[in-house]
């Protein structure tokens, strides 16, 4: 891969994780409200997903979509100003954090019921085969979504039907409290794609460079009309499941286990880096790898550490401005709320 | 012009036209495809359009309905066939929390052009879990429409007009209605889906109904009409909105309410209509106002105990009878 | 003996001592094991009674809803927590189509003790797939009771008798109030589960509320008090049944009637309440019944229209007041 | 397997096959309404499968349930008095022919909703796992119903707790009208077990003695805690789907094919006769195997031929009496119907 490539994969890292813990303050100030469900720890898969879709896929993801939305294109300023109930959010104040939507950038929706996601993701690419289009659909899921009927049913006519949809399983391990052991029968959601004939794989959602990798494969597969194809990230979020949550049910030395050593934003700046640590470099950096392999770059002078710096102060801003552009939007009214219910009614009017 | 045929055949003829006319329209359903539909609805439409836009599905009704959210998302038309509506209860989610709420809560970014088809009601002896009447259930979601059409002629309509719309509509018909007949004339134009439609015009007192009752209401009227209580009776066609103007007209006339329906008394159609009206026409009702319907009870498999459980004519004469009472000494 | 402590605390209260009571009885649910439940009502009893009798699920709404019908089916029975009613449109069929239906489908045979807790209603900023009230989706449906506690002590007593009873019932809470606070006298007899409860006692109108919706009609009757008028406000309790004798007396001093519901006002929970009590005291009303109920709209994320779309004391206090203009010049 | 335990399946199947004709008969009388599934040609499966169950298990079916009713020893009169709608009937008129039940011989009913037998069936495992009783939850449903989302969530749930459910797939190809091949993207239903990790085999449904002791064999297993096990059978349905179905979305010649060759009755007759006929002389009997064999065995002068229509005569006698039996019963009145929906309301009055 080019380092160009790479370097866009790791801004977007940054700007997803800066983004993701401004959100979080900003809750806590009060500024955004309901639930809030945060995506640190998982940004390879979104940007590793997202970097290797084309232009015209379409997406379908769940509540915790911030950061796929961004990465199709949605401005961080439209997406907290959404987060902020503000007109000029993307869904204008009516959907918030978890509802994200853009018709024009083909975001085609955050949805707060579990599954939701599936049946949706396989009508869109019904309606892209029935007009035989090169273009996939991208459908984003939990582990626990996976024990909903609807990814039963859904993967079964998609199957059935060769549609082109991507099924993609962030697998963060957890359902909300419940371990994946303890929700499902098969902890492998990628076996549960036999049951259909689908094409599935497990892949290191911490790596975003397999991540993209992957995710061009499968979709070159779809584009040439095989079928749907399921792929199944393991990552892990370092936050609770939503910011109501204390997320104390997980033991202590699993989150630091995943942080230190699997932070996917870590693992791509040391991919980036073109001075790449040794084996042994990395082992003796000991568990607490982020900031050591930083200091230690540091250390060495790299100018790419600069590089590094100057892309973080260059996310801080982006996520500075659209914390201003959401501050200064204004509320949407009763009358807004009625003319985008009655979107669909045309010209017709009601008794 | 107008032609007598079956509320099937109206059926029919409305998707083949919509079909024709417009390629994004396409049908899914259990058995819609080779087998032309459980009640004959998509008959021809298989071998006329091919597998793409009349789709036989796998018994999955939460996920074949939420493909139709999904495909209209892109602007496809998608008429989902929901074999008989107690198997709508598996597909609530898919119409309520994503078809009317997607348009809303995307800003109205996403009109929702989905047309649901099912037949609602009691049947021949289906038993409790085939006599669901889920309209109430469908009544109290905004974003959503419900016409029922109870004649060939509104079948025809209705349903043409729901396609044609962008709004996410359940079209509720009735397996009783399917090999009713009646006149359909297909030139004329249509008046808003929504409109209630006078089948009767009395001076005593105004029935308002829907659906299948309808016929029920009409039989009745003819009966009351032999013992000198002539009767208005208003077919509503569409159960949200409700056109409570057709119905306020008619009580300024009539000063007296009765409300058939088929579904269970308590928490009905009919408790919106009673209450919308009784809101609406406190100082015109000479009467209290109302409601002849189902049973509280599930609906038996056993032939006498189900007919005794839905209104029947005489039930209606009766209640009517008894709300017109007071007439004469008026 | 009374101990003032939170809603979630009666109800985890009155989870432990039917537990403790009676091997039979099971929980249920999403995250109801191990983290104790969403809203802490199943906290401690995981620990307590093991996780065969406290039952972490997959997400699978429909399946585990339907599990608890089958469990009941062998005399166990099940407290099935839905996290929240939203999710409850996915379990509707298990519900409605198989709970209810069983006693009576069987001739008898088959008693359903089952319980499903859930919380509805428009709680903070959630936007509009998880702001459902389906409460009158529930009311029609025959076989099944519908509690609605608005208080502590309501939520000790109905979940305990819920749990007792051998009929399936949902126990309906309410997001917001969970951590509201009241007095609980474990001790004292329960009043039957579906009395209506009258709150404040006034004579120039009456308001039938329920859930939350009483607190802020509470709220409401005291700021009318200053005003001049003074209202009766009755906690329905139940939703079905509905307990009309106590809303028809009130109405007998009264002549005013107000319907304060969360959900929204076309064929809402209030229709019925409104139906009921027109046809039961068409000769008693002075004024036609009002209903103030949510706006016609899914509910918006943006909090100032979330708030603007739900009764707040003021609309309250607006819509009494204008219902009893007229009440000096009598 | 000795020749009783023959007798009686092939008893049993005679008995189903005649009790299913007549009824038929009386639904075009128009003694019995509604939505009639009937069984014939599948026969092989429920005598099988019930055969070998034990007597504390339970048994949860769907619509077509009406031979699996009497194999757990409801009286045929029972069956066909409920239906007629009777109250005699064994829901006493209210359910029909889609939904017998009874408390005492533990048949849990008959589900007229696709898909609900599963998570009824994990219910009811659910109960008896935690008392632990060494019982099992016998679940029967269709091919078509594998689609529905209740399956796999209720699969999962089984396999993640062990719960003792044996799983049993009718697979007669046809969902309604629509053959397994449009309905499901895997047609081996046996396989959809492997998302669950739950032990599965698929069975000749024609031929009741492998029906018996795989069913056996999966009994056991689950006796022992081993957890859910799941067969497939393969099977016809000689009829339409129901009474009200012509069933022309089916080639005649598949009907035919499977009606002449692999007539699970015909099967059992051949198995059950002690002078069973050769390879030679079954293809010699050509198409028409069932009277072929029947009149070959009358020919030879067997006993058993004899004893074959003892038996015939005998379940033709049963179905008589059954029917008269049903119009006999008297309906059930409105304050029956009222008790039965109260049975569930112990002393309480309400207002
Ligand atoms: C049908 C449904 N049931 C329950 C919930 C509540 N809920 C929200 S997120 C969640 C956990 C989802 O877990 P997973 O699919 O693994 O996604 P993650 O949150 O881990 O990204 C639950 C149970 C819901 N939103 N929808
Ligand atoms: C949820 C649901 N959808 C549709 C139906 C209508 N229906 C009744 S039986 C049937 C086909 C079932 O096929 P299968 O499971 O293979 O069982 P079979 O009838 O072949 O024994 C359908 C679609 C139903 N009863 N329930
Ligand atoms: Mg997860
Ligand atoms: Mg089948």
């Amino acid at each position: 891969m080019d380092r160009e490539t790479q370097l866009k994969l790791l801004k977007d890292m940054l700007l997803a994780r800066a983004f993701e813990e401004r959100a979080a303050e900003e809750y806590t100030k009060g500024n955004i409200a309901g639930f809030l469900h945060l995506y640190p720890g998982e940004e390879a898969v979104a940007v590793g997903v997202l970097n290797a879709a084309g232009p015209s896929d379409y997406v379908v993801s769940t509540y915790r979509e911030h950061v796929h939305a961004m990465l199709r294109g949605i401005s961080p300023d439209q997406v907290m100003a959404e987060l902020f109930g503000k007109k000029d959010g993307c869904s204008h104040g009516m959907g918030g954090s978890m509802h994200l939507f853009d018709r024009q950038k083909r975001f085609m929706g955050g949805y707060g019921i579990v599954g939701e996601t599936f049946p949706v993701a396989t009508g869109i690419a019904y309606s892209i085969a029935m007009k035989q289009q090169p273009e996939a659909v991208i459908c984003f899921f939990g582990d626990g979504a996976v024990n909903q009927g609807t990814f039963h049913e859904s993967l079964n006519m998609a199957a059935l039907w060769g549609l082109p949809v991507l099924f993609v399983c962030e697998n963060n391990h957890y359902q909300i409290g419940t371990e994946i052991h303890r929700h499902s029968a098969v902890a492998e959601v990628y076996k549960r794609a036999c049951g259909y004939r689908i094409p599935a794989r497990r892949i290191d959602g911490m790596n975003v460079l397999e991540v993209y990798e992957a995710t061009g494969q499968a979709l070159q597969q779809i584009y040439a009309g095989t079928g749907p194809q399921l792929l199944e990230f393991e990552t892990y979020r370092f936050r609770g499941h939503s910011m109501a949550d204390p997320g104390s049910y997980r033991p202590k030395v699993e989150v630091e286990a995943f942080k230190d050593q699997e932070d996917p934003v870590a693992i791509a700046i040391r991919e980036t880096l073109p001075c790449y640590p040794s084996a042994d470099e990395i082992s003796a950096a000991g568990p607490d790898v982020i900031n050591k392999l930083c200091s230690q770059m540091d250390n060495l002078g790299h100018l790419d550490n600069r590089q590094l710096e100057a892309l973080r102060s260059e996310v801080a801003q982006i996520v500075d401005d659209a914390v201003a552009f959401a501050l200064a939007s204004p509320e949407p009214t009763l009358e807004d709320a009625q003319a985008y219910l009655d979107c669909n009614r045309q010209q017709e009017v009601l008794i | 012009m107008a032609e007598e045929m079956f509320y099937w055949q109206a059926l029919n003829r409305a998707l083949y036209q919509q079909m024709e006319a417009d390629d994004s329209v396409f049908l899914l359903g259990e058995d819609v495809g080779l087998y032309g539909g459980s009640y004959r609805v998509s008959e021809g439409l298989y071998a006329r359009f091919g597998e793409w836009r009349v789709r036989d599905t796998p018994i999955s009704e939460g996920s074949f309905t939420g493909l139709g959210v999904g495909a209209a998302l892109l602007g496809s038309r998608p008429v989902v066939e929901i074999m008989t509506i107690n198997f709508a209860l598996l597909a609530l989610d898919a119409i309520i929390n994503m078809a009317t709420k997607i348009p809303f809560m995307s800003g109205g970014q996403f009109p929702m052009p989905l047309v649901v088809r099912t037949p609602g009601g009691v049947a021949k002896q289906l038993a409790a879990q085939h006599s669901q009447r889920l309209e109430q259930t469908l009544m109290n979601v905004p974003g959503l429409r419900i016409a029922v059409p109870a004649t060939p002629q509104d079948a025809w309509w209705q349903l043409n007009q729901a396609i044609r719309s962008d709004e996410p509509i359940i079209v509720l018909e009735h397996e009783l209605l399917y090999f009713s007949k009646g006149e359909v004339d297909t030139q004329v134009e249509a008046p808003p889906m929504h409109r209630a439609r006078v089948h009767r015009q009395g001076a005593d007192l105004t029935i308002v109904t829907y659906s299948r009752m309808l016929q029920v209401s009409l039989q009745a009227a003819e009966q009351l009409s032999a013992q000198g209580i002539e009767a208005t009776v208003i077919d509503l066609r569409s159960l949200r909105p409700i056109d409570w103007d057709s119905c306020v007209q008619s009580i300024e006339q009539t000063h007296r309410l009765l409300v058939v329906e088929e579904d269970s008394s308590f928490a009905g159609a009919g408790a919106e209509i009673i209450a919308g009206l009784s809101e609406r026409c406190f100082y015109l009702l000479d009467e209290p106002p109302k409601r002849l319907a189902a049973r509280e009870l599930p609906i038996a498999y056993n032939g006498t105990l189900e007919a005794m459980s839905i209104p029947r004519p005489a039930d209606i004469v009766a209640a009517a009878t008894d709300l017109c009472q007071t007439k004469d000494a008026i």
